[in-house]
C-alpha cells in the first residue's frame, strides 16, 4: 500500500531482462516455475526484484511470487560460486560412507554446506538422491553426477575444474 | 438572479434535449424540465431576460413564452 | 567393422563411459561402429561394454579407459577373454532370471531412436488403442490389475474409469474442456531410479504410455513433472518429445486420428513432497508445493480444478505393453493382489546394484543374495530399507517376506516405489532413524502441524534417547509422537516418516542408544 | 439510553455453508443429522450442537485441513480424517469424541503449545484466544517435550501498522490470515515464507506489513485465532466486554460491523459475519478509522456569535436554538420565506434528514432543502428515474457472485467501495469478463488472478460518445435482446431511440476521435456485454460528476434494456454510491422538488397526505437547489443556511466562488463534529454526534436500510434528530419524537416504498431492501423483475453535448479528481486518524510525458490553474495517468483542489462537473494566494475556537 501509486517505471536492466524470459512463458497457465528456473539459470540465482517482477506480469501478488521461491530449495536468493558441488546425503549413500565423504569434502573445501570457497570457485550444497544409488556415494558437479566416489576423485574433479577440463 | 448562470443552464438544458426534432415539442420539453426543477425565483429572473439577449439560444427564446 | 554397444544413460556416465567411448573413438577409429545404448541395469558393471559376435554379445565391466590396452590385446574386438569379461550379457544370471516386461528393450535400444523403439515392438499398444473406445482401454487395463507404482499401489484402471467418467469444465486458460495426464517423475525416494531408467533409456515408451492413457480418458495435455535433480533425463526427455511431435506422435491429429496430446516436461524446484500428487499439482500450477486435502480427489478436480490423472512413470510405462499384449498377458505375472512385474531397485552397499525386474513373490532374500550377490563392503548385511526414505528397516529376520504389497505390509513394510537400500552390520541405524525425521523436518511443507512440528521434536526426542537421557519417558514420547504423526498427518510424508523409525525402534532399539563417534552409516572396505 | 442489540449468537461454524438444495441424512454422535449435500462433517455437527475443536477452520473461508484438531472418527474409513476437510455424505456414522481421538487431539496440541510462549495471563487474547480454548478443550495437562528446544519465541514483532501489530512467536502457521488475505480480500499481500518448521508468514516478498501490498483491511487480525495478529487497541485496552450491532458510517457500501465495546469505549470494529452488505469483510477505513470521534477536535458545546470574524460564545442547547431561531425569522420577515434553506448530509442517518426536510418544509416553509448528493449521484436520480421510474440501483451486492461480465465504468471500488471491491475481484478470480471504462488505470484493471478483458481508457467528458457507441456496435451488429425490448419496453420510445442511434455518428469509428477509444476495442467489449451472460454495470462519481452526467445514466440503463440485463441476479445498473447515505437522504426527501419517496412537490394529493401528517401547508414549488442557493446568496436573495453534517466549503466545487456564498449569508448554522472549513463562515455551531453516538439508520447503494445503534452517549448531549427537533421547536414547529423509531415509523407511514419498514423489522431481519411493503414484504434484493416501477421500459435518447470545459492553448491539461482507499471524502474523519500514515497530502498525479515537457519532477511543487482558481500541490509522476490528464484527491483543505474545478454542473440536475477541469500545471516555488489566504483564514478561526473554549 505503500507504492499505492506506480511511478513511472525507471527499470533495471535485471527487471528488463526478468521480463523478458517471462514473456516467453507467461501464456501457459502454471508458468511460474519454468519463468523462476529460468530466470535462475539465466543470472545464477534468482534477483530479489524477481518477485516484483513476476507478480505484474504473471497477475500474481508478490508475496505469493516469493512464497513460491522461498520454497523450493532449488532455487537460491544468492549468487552461487561458479561451480555447485552437491553432495548426496540420501540413505544409498550414506550407506555406502557418504557422511564420512561429506565431512571430508567440506574440509577440503574449509565450507560447510550452502557455502561457497573463498576464491568464488565452488559452492557446496546437499542434495537428497540422485537416481544413482547402485552406484553410492555420489555427488553432483554442475549437471554431471558421478558415481562411486571417494575424496580422492572429488579432488580429482576439483583439480580439473580448475584446470578448466571438467 | 444572476442572470448569464441562468441563461447557460437553460441552454445547456435545451442543447441536451436537441435529440427531439420538433422544436414545438422540444421548447415544451425544456419548459417542462424547467418548471420541474427551477425555484420560482430562478424562473422569473429567467423570464426577465430580454428575449432579444443575443446568448438566448433560439429554443429558449421559445421556451420563455412557455414558462 | 565391430559393432559395440555402450550405454549414454547417467549411470554409465557417472562413471565414466563417455570418457571411455573417447578413448575407443580415438584408438580404434574406423574399426568400430560404437552404438550408445539404454543401459543393461546392472550397474556394477558400468561402463558395460558389449562386442557383437556371432555367439551374441560380450560384455567387458566395469571398464575404463585405463583397461583399453590390455582388453585390446585380449581381442575385445571378437569376444576375446578377459578378467573384467563376463560372457554373453544375455545369458548373465542376473538378467537370466529376470521377467522383463517394463524394462525389456534395456539395453536393446537407443534411447533416442525411433526406429528403435519400433524394432522394439514400441507404439503398438498404441496403434492397438486408437482402435479401442476409451472405455475398452481402461478395460484392458484393469484388466492387467495394475497398480500405482509411486508407492500408493492404488489400481491405475480405476483411477482412469473415473477420469473418464468425470465431465470436464471450461478451463479459460486453455479455452477448451480439458483433461490432464499427469506423470509423475519426481522420483525422490534414496534407492530407486526406475523411472530415471524409463526416461533416459526408453522415453518413448513413457510417451506412448501417456498417450493411450489420454486416449482412455479423454485428456488432452499431459505434463510430465520431472525433478531437478535429473537433468540428463529432461534433456532426454525433450529431445524425444520433439521427435515424438514431429513424426505425428504428439500434437494435434495423433498419427492422423482426430486425437490429440500435447505434452510437456515441467521441472520440479527441489521439494520431495512434490512427490505427493496433490502438492505436485500445486506445483504445476506455478504455487508452494503444499498437499491439498482430500477430497476433492484429482481424478475429479485435479490440475487447474480440471480431472486428471496422476500416475507413475513406471505405471504409464507398463501400460504399452498392457495394451499391446493384453490385460490378462500382464495380469500373469504376480501373485495375489499384486499383479505384473515390479521394478525393484537394488542399492546401496550390495555387491551387484541395478534393476531387478521381477514378478511379484520374489522373497528379499533371493533378490539380497540371488542377485545382489550380497553386501558389497562383504561384511553381513544388517538390515534393508524398502520404499524409500519412508520405508521400513527390514532385519534379516524378515527377508523371507515374498515381495508383494500386502506381505510386506504384514511385516511393517511397504514395497512403495521398488527401491532397496542395503546397510552392512558397520551401519549406524540409530543416525538412520535421526536421519529420517531430519529428512522429514527439511522436506515437510509445513501445512499440517504434526509434520510441521512433529518432525523436528522427534529429532531432539531421538537426540536425548542416543543421550541417553531419561531415555525410557523419551522412547515412550517418542513412540507416542510417532504415533501422532503417522494418524494424524495430513499425508503420507508425516505419516510415514514415523515408519523407519519404528522399524528401527522395534528390530534394532540397542542401536538408539548407542551414539557413534564417527559419521557413519557403513559402507566402510 | 443506550440501546444495546443482541444479535444471534454468532457462533463460528467452521466451515462455509453449501448452496446445495439436495438433503443428505447422516448420524453423528448417535444423532440423526440433515444438512445440504456438501456440507463438512464439522459443520453438520456444529448445526447439531457438537463442537469439535479446531483451528485452522473457521466458517468465513474454505477447508483447510492444517491444524489437525479437528479429526474425527467415521465407521468404515480408515484412520482420522478431518471433519473440516470431509463432506457429510448419506449414512455416514460420525464419532467426534473417544479416548483415542482425543489422546491425538492432545497429542497434536501439545506439539502447538510445544513452539508457544506460555504467557496466557500477560497475552492480549487472553480471553479471546482458540488456541487457549483448544488446550483447554483437549485438557492438556504437561509438555512433555521441554523448554530447551527449538522455537520460534524469538521472532521480532512487526509493529510498522499503525492499527495492528504482527507477533510472529504466537503464530501457529493456519494460514488462516494468508487465506482471509486471498479469498476474502483479495490481495494475496500474504504468503509463507520457506517451509516446514521455518514456516513463518510474511507479508509481501519478506517485507514489513507497511512496505507490502498490505491494504490494511484487517481481514487477517479479524481471522487469527491467536495474539499473533492485533488490533493495538485490544494490545492496549483488553477485551471488550459488550457488543453493539452497527453501520459504517464511510462510504456507500454500509458494512455491518459489532462495535466491540469497554464501557462507553470503543475497543475495536468487527465487521459483522451476518450484514448481507459486507459479509463480515471491511476495509482500513471501517474497520480502524475509527479514532476521529473522540478526537480531541471535537466539537461538544453549541457555540454561537454574531460575525464571523468574532470570537465563539459557548452557550447552552437552548440559547443556540432560540438565537439561530430568531435570526431565521428576523432573515424571513426582512428578505421573504424564501431566504432561507438547509443543506442535509448524506452522512446523516435517514431520520435526520427526514427531520431536516420537514423543517425546512414545515417551519421554514419552503422547499429549499437539497443534499450532497446533489453533488455526487443526483443525475442517478433523475436518469434511473426517467428510464426505469425508480432513483435507485436494481441490485443487491450479492447480486455480483452470478456476473458473467462487470462493466465498471468511472468508479474505483478497490479504493472508493472497498469491501464490495473485494467481492467484485473474488468474481473476477472465478471466472468472470471485466470491462473497465475509466481515463485513468485503477488497481482493479488487474490483481492476483485476474485481468480486465478490456481498458477503455476514454478522455475525461466523453462518457456519452462511449456509451452511444456501445449502444450502435449492438444494433448494428444485430446483439439487441429483441424479446425483453418487445417485451418490456415502451416501443414508441424505443423506435425513436432506435433511429437515434442507428445513425452512424454513434460508431465505434465515428467516436473514436472524441473518445479516444479505438474502435476495434470498443466493438469487442461491445460483443462481451452484450453476449458474455449475465452482465452488470457498476458505476461512480465518473458517471454522474460531468456536464452530461444524467445523459450517461440514462445511456447507461439504455444500454442494459437493450441487452435484457435487468430483473434477475447477476445484471442491473448499479450505482456505487460515495458516502453512507446517499441513497437514504434521496430517499428521505432531501431533494428541493421532491417529498420523500421521489415525489414531486406539485402533485397535489401527496403534498396533503405530509400537510395532513405534519399539521402545515407545503409549498407547491421546487425549491433551490445547492448551487442555485449559492447564487441565490450571491445575488442576496438567500440569506440563511442550516448545514447539517456536510462541508459545503471543501467538497463543493469552485472555493472561491463557495466562499463569497458563505460570506454573504447573515446567518449560517452548523451542525456538525468538527469546526469543519464551511464552519469557519458560521454564526451558530451546533455539535454533531457521530455514528457511533446515536440511533437511527442508513441506507445503502443497494436500498439497503439497516440499522446505525447507539454504542456510546453523544459527546454534547445530543444525538442529532435532537438538534434538529430543537431547532424546530425554537421556531415554534413542535416535533415531539422521543427516538428515532418513531421517525421511521412515520416514514414508513406516508411512504409507499418504507410501508413495511419498522426498527421491530429491521431487527428482525437485520436489514431491509427497499420496496418493502405488501407486496415485497422482505424486501427487494433484485428491482423491476417482472415489470419496470415505470411500467414499459423508456428508451431515452443520448445526445453527447460535449462540456464548454475544453483545453487550450493556456488550459492544456484536463484535472479529474477522485478518492483514495485510506482517506474519506473531504477527510475530516480519516485525517483525524492513523489513516494519514497512507496519504498524508493530496498529490498531483501527471504522466511522465506531461511531467517531462514541464520540467517537473516527482515531489515537486506544481501549480495547478485553471479558470476558476490556482493551488499547489505535490507532483506525483505515475505512469496510470494517460498523457494530457491530471489528477487528483480532495481529501485535504489544504490542497484547495475545488479551488480549481469549475462551476459547471449536469444539465439536468446541475451535479458538479468534478471530473472535468481544464488545467496548466507549471513547476512553482510558493504556494498559491487562495492556500495563503487559506492558511490565514484558517489559523484566525482556530484561535477564535480555541479562545471560546479557553473561556468555556
Amino acid at each position: 500500500m505503500a507504492a499505492h501509486i506506480p511511478l513511472a517505471p525507471v527499470e533495471s536492466s535485471t527487471e528488463a531482462r526478468i521480463r523478458t524470459l517471462a514473456g516467453d512463458l507467461k501464456q501457459q497457465p502454471g508458468a511460474l516455475l519454468p519463468i523462476l528456473h529460468a530466470v535462475q539459470d539465466t543470472f545464477g540465482y534468482v534477483p530479489e526484484c524477481t518477485a516484483a517482477v513476476l507478480a505484474t506480469e504473471l497477475a500474481l501478488s508478490r508475496a505469493e511470487v516469493h512464497g513460491v521461491i522461498s520454497f523450493y530449495h532449488h532455487f537460491r536468493t544468492r549468487p552461487a560460486g561458479a561451480h555447485v558441488l552437491h553432495i548426496c546425503r540420501a540413505e544409498a549413500c550414506q550407506s555406502m560412507g557418504s557422511a564420512a565423504l561429506e565431512r571430508d569434502i567440506k574440509q577440503l573445501l574449509n565450507i560447510d554446506y550452502h557455502q561457497t570457497t573463498a576464491d568464488g570457485s565452488v559452492t557446496l550444497e546437499p542434495v537428497y538422491c540422485l537416481g544413482n544409488c547402485a552406484c553410492s556415494p555420489n555427488i553432483r558437479l554442475d549437471d554431471a553426477v558421478h558415481g562411486r566416489m571417494t575424496l580422492a576423485k572429488t579432488e580429482r574433479l576439483l583439480q580439473l575444474l580448475k584446470e578448466g577440463q571438467a | 438572479m444572476n442572470a448569464e448562470y441562468l441563461i447557460k443552464m437553460a441552454n445547456q438544458i435545451a442543447l441536451n434535449l436537441a435529440y427531439e426534432q420538433d422544436p414545438e415539442r422540444r421548447a415544451d420539453m425544456v419548459a417542462g424540465h424547467i418548471r420541474k426543477f427551477w425555484e420560482p425565483r430562478m424562473i422569473e429572473a429567467l423570464l426577465a431576460v430580454d428575449p432579444a439577449h443575443p446568448d438566448l439560444s433560439p429554443c429558449v427564446v421559445a421556451v420563455l413564452t412557455r414558462l | 567393422m565391430t559393432r559395440l554397444y555402450l550405454s549414454c544413460d547417467s549411470c554409465a556416465l557417472s562413471v565414466g563411459a563417455d570418457e571411455l567411448a573417447q578413448a575407443l573413438t580415438a584408438q580404434l577409429g574406423e574399426q568400430i561402429d560404437l552404438q550408445r545404448t539404454s543401459t543393461r541395469g546392472m550397474f556394477w558393471l558400468e561402463p558395460l561394454l558389449e562386442v557383437d559376435t556371432p555367439q551374441g554379445r560380450v560384455g567387458y565391466g566395469p571398464l575404463t579407459a585405463e583397461d583399453l590396452p590390455s582388453l585390446l590385446a585380449a581381442d575385445l574386438l571378437n569376444g576375446g577373454d578377459h578378467p573384467l569379461c563376463i560372457g554373453l550379457v544375455e545369458q548373465h544370471p542376473y538378467l537370466a532370471r529376470q521377467q522383463r516386461l517394463t524394462f525389456a528393450s534395456l539395453g536393446h535400444n537407443r534411447p533416442l531412436a525411433m526406429e528403435d523403439y519400433a524394432a522394439q515392438g514400441g507404439w503398438s499398444g498404441l496403434q492397438r488403442a486408437l482402435n479401442l473406445s476409451p472405455q475398452q482401454i481402461v478395460d484392458e487395463v484393469k484388466e492387467s490389475g495394475l497398480r500405482g507404482r509411486g508407492g500408493a499401489a492404488f489400481p491405475t484402471g480405476i483411477k482412469w474409469q473415473t477420469v473418464l467418467d468425470a465431465q470436464a469444465p471450461y478451463h479459460r486458460g486453455f479455452d477448451e474442456a480439458v483433461k490432464f495426464i499427469v506423470c509423475n517423475a519426481d522420483e525422490g525416494d534414496s534407492g530407486t531410479f526406475s523411472d530415471r531408467l524409463v526416461m533416459e533409456d526408453n522415453p518413448f515408451q513413457l510417451i506412448e504410455g501417456m498417450l493411450i492413457a489420454a486416449l482412455a480418458t479423454g485428456a488432452t495435455r499431459g505434463y510430465i513433472y520431472l525433478r531437478a535433480e535429473y537433468p540428463h533425463a529432461h534433456r532426454v526427455l525433450q529431445q524425444a518429445i520433439t521427435l515424438a511431435e514431429q513424426q505425428g506422435y504428439l500434437g494435434e491429429a495423433i498419427l492422423g486420428s482426430h486425437h490429440r496430446f500435447h505434452l510437456q516436461v515441467r521441472l520440479a524446484a527441489g521439494a520431495y513432497i512434490c512427490g505427493e500428487e496433490t502438492a505436485l499439482l500445486e506445483s504445476l500450477e506455478g504455487k508452494r508445493g503444499m498437499v491439498r486435502a482430500k477430497p476433492p480427489l484429482p481424478a475429479l478436480e485435479g490440475l487447474f480444478g480440471q480431472p486428471t490423472v496422476v500416475n507413475n512413470v513406471i505405471s504409464l510405462a507398463s501400460v504399452p505393453l498392457i495394451l499391446s499384449k493384453g490385460g490378462a498377458h500382464y495380469r500373469d505375472f504376480g501373485q495375489g493382489r499384486s499383479r505384473g512385474t515390479m521394478p525393484l531397485q537394488l542399492a546401496g552397499n550390495i555387491r551387484q546394484g541395478g534393476l531387478v525386474e521381477v514378478a511379484f513373490g520374489v522373497t528379499l532374500r533371493e533378490i539380497l543374495y540371488d542377485f545382489g550377490g550380497g553386501s558389497a563392503s562383504g561384511r553381513p548385511i544388517k538390515a534393508v530399507q524398502i520404499g524409500g526414505p519412508l520405508g521400513a528397516y527390514i532385519p534379516p529376520a524378515h527377508f523371507d517376506t515374498p515381495l508383494d504389497y500386502e506381505a510386506l505390509a504384514a511385516v511393517g513394510g511397504m514395497v512403495g516405489h521398488g527401491g532397496i537400500v542395503v546397510f552392512d552390520d558397520q551401519a549406524d541405524l540409530g543416525q538412520m532413524a535421526a536421519f529420517a525425521m531430519e529428512f522429514c523436518a527439511l522436506e515437510s511443507c509445513g501445512k499440517c502441524t504434526p509434520c510441521r512440528i512433529g518432525s523436528t521434536r522427534a529429532q531432539e526426542v531421538l537426540a536425548r534417547i542416543r543421550q541417553g537421557e531419561d531415555a525410557e519417558d523419551n522412547l515412550a514420547l517418542l513412540t507416542d509422537l510417532c504415533d501422532t504423526m503417522e494418524q494424524a498427518s495430513l499425508c503420507a510424508l508425516g505419516g510415514m516418516a514415523p515408519y523407519p523409525v519404528k522399524s528401527i525402534v522395534k528390530y534394532f532399539g540397542e542401536e538408539l542408544h548407542s551414539v557413534s563417534q564417527t559419521p557413519s552409516a557403513g559402507g566402510q572396505h | 439510553m443506550i440501546g444495546y442489540f443482541d444479535p444471534k449468537t454468532d457462533r463460528d461454524l467452521g466451515t462455509p455453508a453449501s448452496l446445495s438444495t439436495s438433503l443428505i441424512t447422516l448420524e453423528i454422535d448417535g444423532e440423526q443429522v440433515q444438512v445440504p449435500e456438501g456440507t463438512s462433517v464439522m459443520r453438520a455437527a456444529a448445526l447439531a450442537g457438537i463442537n469439535i475443536p479446531k483451528l485452522c477452520a473457521t466458517d468465513s473461508l474454505k477447508s483447510f485441513g492444517s491444524c489437525r484438531v479437528c479429526l474425527v472418527e467415521i465407521e468404515g474409513r480408515r484412520g482420522y480424517p478431518a471433519s473440516c476437510t470431509t463432506p457429510v455424505s448419506e449414512g455416514m456414522v460420525v464419532r467426534t469424541e473417544s479416548p483415542r481421538i482425543n489422546k491425538l487431539r492432545k497429542n497434536v496440541m501439545e506439539l502447538y503449545i510445544s513452539d508457544h510462549p506460555l504467557d496466557c495471563l500477560t497475552c492480549p487474547s487472553n480471553g479471546n484466544c482458540e488456541l487457549q480454548d483448544m488446550v483447554g478443550v483437549v485438557g492438556l495437562r504437561e509438555v512433555r517435550y521441554g523448554l530447551s528446544v527449538s522455537n520460534h519465541l524469538h521472532l521480532p514483532k512487526d509493529t510498522s501498522n499503525p492499527y495492528f501489530t504482527f507477533d510472529p512467536s504466537k503464530c501457529i502457521l493456519c494460514s488462516r490470515c494468508v487465506r482471509a488475505c486471498e479469498e476474502t480480500q483479495g490481495t494475496f499481500a500474504l504468503t509463507i515464507n520457506s517451509r516446514g518448521f521455518d514456516s513463518k508468514i510474511s507479508a509481501g516478498a519478506n517485507e514489513s506489513f507497511m512496505d507490502s501490498e498490505c491494504v490494511s483491511c484487517g481481514a487477517c487480525v479479524q481471522a487469527c485465532p491467536t495474539a499473533t495478529l492485533s488490533e493495538n487497541t485490544v494490545i492496549e485496552f483488553g477485551q471488550a466486554e459488550h457488543s453493539v450491532i452497527t453501520t459504517c458510517a464511510y462510504c456507500g457500501v454500509g458494512c455491518s460491523f459489532k462495535a466491540e465495546m469497554k464501557g462507553n469505549q470503543v475497543v475495536n470494529m468487527v465487521p459483522y459475519k451476518d450484514g448481507k452488505a459486507n459479509r463480515g469483510h471491511a476495509c482500513v477505513k471501517g474497520r480502524f478509522a475509527f479514532g476521529y470521534a473522540t478526537h480531541q477536535d471535537r466539537i461538544t458545546q453549541p457555540m454561537i456569535r454574531d460575525r464571523i470574524d468574532q470570537p465563539w460564545r459557548t452557550v447552552s442547547w437552548d440559547e443556540a436554538f432560540q438565537f439561530a431561531a430568531s435570526r431565521i425569522r428576523q432573515i424571513q420577515a426582512q428578505y421573504g420565506t424564501n431566504s432561507v434553506g438547509a443543506i442535509t448530509s448524506s452522512r446523516c442517518t435517514n431520520e435526520e434528514t427526514y427531520l431536516v426536510q420537514k423543517l425546512v418544509r414545515a417551519a421554514f416553509g419552503n422547499n429549499n432543502v437539497d443534499t450532497c448528493a446533489r453533488v455526487c449521484h443526483s443525475p442517478t436520480g433523475y436518469g434511473l428515474k426517467m428510464t426505469l421510474g425508480e432513483s435507485a440501483g436494481t441490485q443487491d451486492f450479492d447480486s455480483v457472485e452470478h456476473t458473467d461480465v462487470v462493466m465498471v465504468i468511472g468508479a474505483n471500488p478497490t479504493d472508493a467501495h472497498p469491501v464490495f471491491g473485494s467481492r467484485l475481484k473474488k468474481r473476477l478470480r472465478q471466472g468472470a469478463r471485466l470491462i473497465v471504462v475509466d481515463p485513468r488505470q485503477i488497481d482493479l484493471l488487474k490483481g492476483p488472478h485476474y485481468q480486465a478483458d478490456h481498458h477503455l481508457q476514454l478522455r475525461p467528458g466523453t462518457n456519452v460518445a462511449f456509451i452511444n457507441a456501445m449502444a450502435h456496435t449492438i444494433i448494428s451488429e444485430g446483439l439487441e435482446h429483441s424479446d425483453f425490448i418487445a417485451q418490456r419496453c415502451d416501443q414508441a420510445a424505443y423506435q425513436q431511440w432506435l433511429s437515434f442511434i442507428s445513425d452512424s455518428r454513434h460508431s465505434p469509428e465515428a467516436t473514436e476521435a472524441i473518445t479516444g477509444i479505438p474502435a476495434t476495442e470498443l466493438r469487442a467489449a461491445a460483443r462481451l456485454y452484450a453476449q458474455g451472460g449475465n452482465s452488470a454495470i457498476y458505476y461512480g462519481l465518473g458517471v454522474t460528476e460531468h456536464s452530461q452526467g444524467s445523459t450517461m445514466v440514462t445511456g447507461i440503463a439504455n444500454l442494459a434494456m437493450l441487452t435484457g440485463n435487468f430483473g434477475r441476479p447477476g445484471v442491473g445498473v448499479n450505482p456505487l454510491r460515495g458516502q453512507n447515505n446517499v441513497q437514504g437522504s434521496c430517499d428521505m426527501g432531501s431533494f428541493p422538488h421532491e417529498l420523500p419517496g421521489y415525489r414531486h412537490v406539485s402533485d397535489s394529493s401527496v403534498r396533503q397526505l405530509f400537510e395532513q401528517a405534519w399539521q402545515v401547508s407545503l409549498a407547491d414549488q421546487p425549491g433551490l437547489r445547492i448551487p442555485n442557493m449559492f447564487e441565490a446568496a450571491i445575488a442576496g436573495s438567500f440569506k440563511a443556511l442550516y448545514c447539517q453534517g456536510e462541508d459545503i466549503a471543501q467538497s463543493d466545487p469552485n472555493t472561491q466562488h463557495v466562499e463569497a456564498a458563505l460570506g454573504s449569508l447573515e446567518c449560517l448554522i452548523v451542525q456538525d463534529i468538527f469546526l469543519n472549513e464551511t464552519a469557519k463562515y458560521a454564526h451558530v455551531l451546533l455539535p454533531g454526534a457521530t455514528f457511533l453516538e446515536k440511533n437511527g439508520t442508513f441506507t445503502n447503494a443497494e436500498r439497503r436500510i439497516a440499522r446505525v445503534r447507539k454504542a456510546m452517549p453523544p459527546l454534547a448531549g445530543k444525538e442529532d434528530w435532537q438538534v434538529t427537533q430543537g431547532l424546530a421547536a425554537a421556531l415554534g414547529y413542535t416535533m415531539t419524537y422521543q427516538h428515532p423509531s418513531e421517525i421511521m415509523d412515520e416514514i414508513a407511514r406516508l411512504t409507499p416504498s418504507f410501508q413495511g419498514v419498522s426498527y421491530a423489522r429491521l431487527d428482525e431481519l437485520g436489514s431491509i431492501q427497499w420496496p418493502c411493503n405488501d407486496e415485497h414484504p422482505l424486501g427487494t434484493p433484485v428491482m423491476h423483475e417482472d415489470s419496470f416501477t415505470i411500467g414499459q421500459g423508456q428508451f431515452i435518447p443520448t445526445e453527447f453535448v460535449p462540456t464548454e470545459e475544453r483545453v487550450n492553448g493556456r488550459y492544456p491539461l484536463l484535472l479529474t479528481t477522485g478518492r483514495i482507499l485510506s482517506q474519506y471524502n473531504v477527510g475530516a474523519q480519516t485525517r483525524r486518524t492513523a489513516n494519514v500514515a497512507w496519504h498524508a497530502e493530496d498529490v498531483l498525479e501527471l504522466h511522465p510525458h506531461d511531467a517531462e515537457e514541464r520540467g517537473i519532477n516527482d515531489g515537486d511543487w506544481v501549480g495547478i490553474s485553471s479558470r476558476a482558481g490556482q493551488t499547489v500541490l505535490r507532483a506525483r509522476v505515475s505512469s496510470r495517468m494517460q498523457p494530457g490528464v491530471v489528477y487528483t484527491t480532495f481529501h485535504h483543505p489544504f490542497s484547495g483542489a475545488n479551488v480549481i474545478t469549475t462551476d459547471n454542473s449536469d444539465w439536468a440536475t446541475n451535479c458538479p462537473e468534478y471530473k472535468v477541469t481544464a488545467v496548466q500545471a507549471e513547476k512553482v516555488t510558493e504556494i498559491s494566494k487562495w492556500q495563503e489566504r487559506f492558511r490565514h483564514l484558517d489559523s484566525y478561526q482556530r484561535q477564535l475556537l480555541s479562545e471560546s473554549q479557553a473561556e468555556a
